[in-house]
């Protein structure tokens, strides 16, 4: 294991600690425990907007903190969600009065220690509503599973939610508009190589020089199979196929396209997905009216991606397209 | 072996320190039971929690096992996250709600814990027996003691009846799905691993034993 | 080689056909020969700027397309300068009557096929300025070597000589600002892994398991020297020194920090090399007045990153705040 | 081997097919080279050129020499990219300009057509012979050639001198330190490695030595 670290125990701290050094203009880093605010507190009467899990997602979560987007984020040890301890301290940062909303990527762990905390912060006095974020087709959604993961589908949860808190809504309007943003997003994610984290100090799963693992989460936990490597086009249709089959959207429909990096792969292979993707979704009929492309929520060094499709409606694009100005996501300021 | 009728806060500070213990031992085996059908941070995450324990332990001595439960929860639930903190957090804080401030727990009592241990689990991660989680280290180890405790075995001898079967317990998620936490995303792949939870209650649950075997 | 990729021929042309449906809103991509133009036409009378080279090291030049930054980038094939035959198309095509500045790395094959296509577009009537990038204080500048390469500091040339441009400096002032950062910078790089360039399939260098190379560039070209690998806070000081003497900032003096990751390391790795990076500045007397942190300038799926310090004075400072709207750097607007 | 007093425009076509369908044999060879001691492209970059220069001869037969000389130059320029692009380019560019609309050439012709082509490449890019680079294939093969012509040899024999040492030049860059290209940054770690220009230049002059031989 070769990384640029100093020690696998101390990697979190002080990697959010010179993400608060790089971004002092953006962001205060509260140490122990350990959360990230925003350095301009948010109008007063605003929904505050948290959100957090396990780190090596980076820029997810911090990196969304800011105007338009979150008020605080939660970053865990390595893969870990946060505990509440931290989770509490961030939700009080959070409120200005007008209540919180977690955004909660379904695993069993983010979802006991947020439940927690939101049980907690009540208790003191901050109305709490919790968005699931669960858009990985790639895991079945049964009563045997513990349900599809949240994935790329989040940031998209935090943005728009993030605009619809930024312009005023009500606190059940900006958790009806996050619901409304998982309701319409589904993800799928490939790899073409495991990740490796720092306290395990090995590859999280094995493949072979020509093997890939399709439905890949983002924690290096294996995917849904392993198949012989195929040219990005074959791959591509792959995620988007499932994809389409649980969206079921129609003909005419706007999307947005999100092709979105797991750490390791270049940009110019994103690109390459990308633009096979617009043409599958042109072929069916849809309107591809935003994308995004870039790694907003990784998983370390990993290679490979995942491919999101959002259907949108006038209410979602117009909060897509609204300033936001945080470490990681910044247009219109 | 030795079996006194009561166990004391002794015991208690014995178990979570035997805990801490043997969870740094078996750190990187409980990471790579979970790299295999998790995300790899078991080990790392208990460690961690357990570590803090310890630290609280030396910081301020509980007065009570009931006191001990709780130090032992809170800390968990703020040190360890992942599903494993909560889980573990949960169970240690009905233990310490059931056995309140009792000074000595007896055979009965500590079924009665370790059974609220377990409902407290069952509540929070809904998962039953068969699912490949840590309820199926815990629900045997609960029927056991309950039994022996009802035999009128002491302490030590429910607690090592627990650990027995929570160890076989364990063993018995080998060859299962998984229908619960992250191993669950698996499907057929989970089969013919270990369950990390179960791996770790079964440890835990033996460092008890011993801890009332060599406290006697 | 495990790659999100079709072909290795058609990487490139697939690559940025893709680039160009992703940011339809901001770039024009001409298909043959290649090159990528703002969609928003820049005002007229503005001096055009001008970047490319290799491709692989994306978002380098086509991610800095539009206001405040490039009129247009030429991307060469894969580590392999671009031609004339699409510099001077790009050329013509940046210039709305004040001329062109080239921003160009020191390459051998760069500086020619620039100097070419400079040549012949002043043939056509348009007149061009090249300002030469060399920031790369690992490679020793003599007469007998080609010369320091230019790495890091090409984004920050980009930025700050595009906001000149944009708020409408002629010719040779652009060029000139240009210039002088590229006076004021210090960049060097380190690989914990190679890169994998198609067409070759292998890697392009070995580094054992524990190795790292020291002063590496951005073509998988292999550095200054391998050492045993040593922890973040080790590394960074090695970047760092290099840089300092060469540079050589008197306390009190005002900086931009840009940790750049090579394409394959993990934002919080990067953040980890920030955090020693920013306090080794300040431990000298510097202050760090901006910063940047991310995957700018890359070398495919590269592990690593460089370190680049850049010495400010005020009027770099106001054209680096400048709004910039470009796929890859966007603020203010 | 037969040799003529003139080569024509059919023997400048035929080195220009050779020179691909060789340059196509050895593209991983010279990727392999190129990826030692610098960035791994000079086999595709040469391949990519000589397939464009394949194309253009398809398109439009040229009438002369000079006229095979510049489709040449003009492509490569176009196609190539890199260091070697412009190189190779300006080389057949001021070959051209040399032989201008002559329909046959004599050995002193080739000899200072050869000349020119290795003087554009060192007006363009400044190296000496020992800097590692393409001249040190280029220069004794011009040395070669002009004496081969003084000394009365027939074109192809010039070629052939020329092709030949080249191929020593490629040979005399392997001990050492490259001062100009990608190499210069490796200092003493280039030595011991063949430069890919020296080592592609040799090819092509052997091309256009079987190319005379051939056509002879
Ligand atoms: N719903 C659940 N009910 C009971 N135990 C669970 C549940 N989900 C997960 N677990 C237990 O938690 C263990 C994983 O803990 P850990 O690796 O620390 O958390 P995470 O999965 O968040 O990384 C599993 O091996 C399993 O025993
Ligand atoms: N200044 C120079 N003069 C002569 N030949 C050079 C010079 N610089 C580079 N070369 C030649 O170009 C070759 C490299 O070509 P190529 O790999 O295609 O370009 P690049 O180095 O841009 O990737 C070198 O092996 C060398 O022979
Ligand atoms: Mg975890
Ligand atoms: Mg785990
Ligand atoms: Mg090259
Ligand atoms: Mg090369």
């Amino acid at each position: 294991m070769k990384k640029l670290i100093n020690d696998p125990k101390t990697v979190v701290n002080e990697s959010v600690e010179g993400f608060g050094l790089a971004h002092a203009a953006h962001v205060t880093v509260h140490p122990d425990p350990l959360f990230v605010t925003r350095k301009q507190a948010a109008k007063a009467g605003k929904v505050g907007l948290i959100s957090g899990g396990g780190s090596g997602h980076e820029p997810l979560h911090a990196g969304y903190v800011g105007y338009g987007m979150l008020d605080a984020a939660v970053p865990g040890a390595m893969f870990t969600s946060p505990t509440p301890d931290a989770i509490i301290p961030a939700t009080l940062a959070a409120d200005s009065g007008a209540g919180v909303v977690h955004i909660v990527k379904n695993y069993t762990g983010d979802v006991l220690n947020f439940e927690t905390a939101a049980e907690m912060a009540q208790a003191e006095g901050v109305e709490v509503r919790t968005v699931l974020v669960n858009d990985d087709v790639a895991v079945e959604d049964s009563l045997y599973t513990a349900g599809r993961r949240g994935v790329g589908g989040t940031v998209l949860v935090e943005k728009i939610a993030g605009a619809a808190a930024e312009r005023g809504d009500d606190l059940d309007s900006v958790a009806a508009i996050g619901q409304r943003v998982n309701d319409n997003v589904r993800s799928m994610g490939v790899a073409l190589s495991a990740c490796t984290v720092p306290h395990a100090g090995v590859p999280s799963f094995a493949l072979a020089e020509d093997e890939i693992e399709i439905g890949i989460g983002i924690h290096g936990e294996p995917g849904r199979h392993k198949i012989p490597m195929e040219n990005a086009d074959g791959i591509t249709d792959r995620l988007l196929q499932p994809i389409l089959t649980d969206l079921a959207p129609v003909a005419g429909d706007k999307v947005l396209l999100f092709v979105n990096g797991m750490g390791g792969t270049p940009a110019s292979e994103l690109y390459i997905v990308y633009r096979r993707a617009a043409k599958v979704l042109a072929d069916a009929g849809l309107v591809v009216e935003r994308s995004l492309v870039g790694n907003y929520i990784t998983a370390l060094e990993m290679q490979g991606c995942s491919i999101s499709v959002l259907r949108l409606d006038d209410e979602m694009t117009a909060l897509w397209d609204a300033p936001v100005n945080t470490p990681a996501l910044r247009w219109g300021m | 072996m030795a079996d006194s009728t009561f166990l004391t806060v002794d015991w208690a500070i014995d178990w979570l320190r035997r805990s801490a213990a043997v969870v740094a031992e078996n750190r990187m085996a409980l990471i790579e039971l979970d790299r295999v059908i998790g995300d790899g941070d078991h080990g790392e995450n208990l460690d961690r929690g357990f570590s803090a324990v310890l630290e609280a332990l030396d910081a301020q001595a509980p007065a009570t096992p009931g006191a001990a439960f709780k130090l032992a929860a809170m800390t968990l639930m703020s040190k360890v996250g992942g599903a494993a903190g909560p889980l573990y957090g949960t169970a240690f804080l009905r233990a310490a709600t059931t056995v309140g401030d009792a000074a000595e727990l007896d055979a009965a009592m500590l079924g009665a814990a370790l059974g609220a241990a377990r409902d407290g689990v069952v509540a929070r991660g809904k998962a039953e027996v068969g699912d490949k989680t840590m309820i199926d280290a815990w629900t045997p180890a609960v029927d056991a003691a309950v039994a022996a405790a009802a035999a009128g075995a002491g302490p030590a001898a429910v607690l090592d009846a627990a650990a027995t079967a929570a160890e076989s317990g364990a063993v018995s998620t080998d060859p299962l799905i998984a229908r619960k936490g992250r191993a669950s995303y698996l499907g057929e792949r989970a089969m013919g691993h270990r369950d990390p939870g179960a791996a770790s209650s079964a440890l835990i649950l033996r460092a008890a034993a011993n801890a009332a075997g060599a406290g006697a």
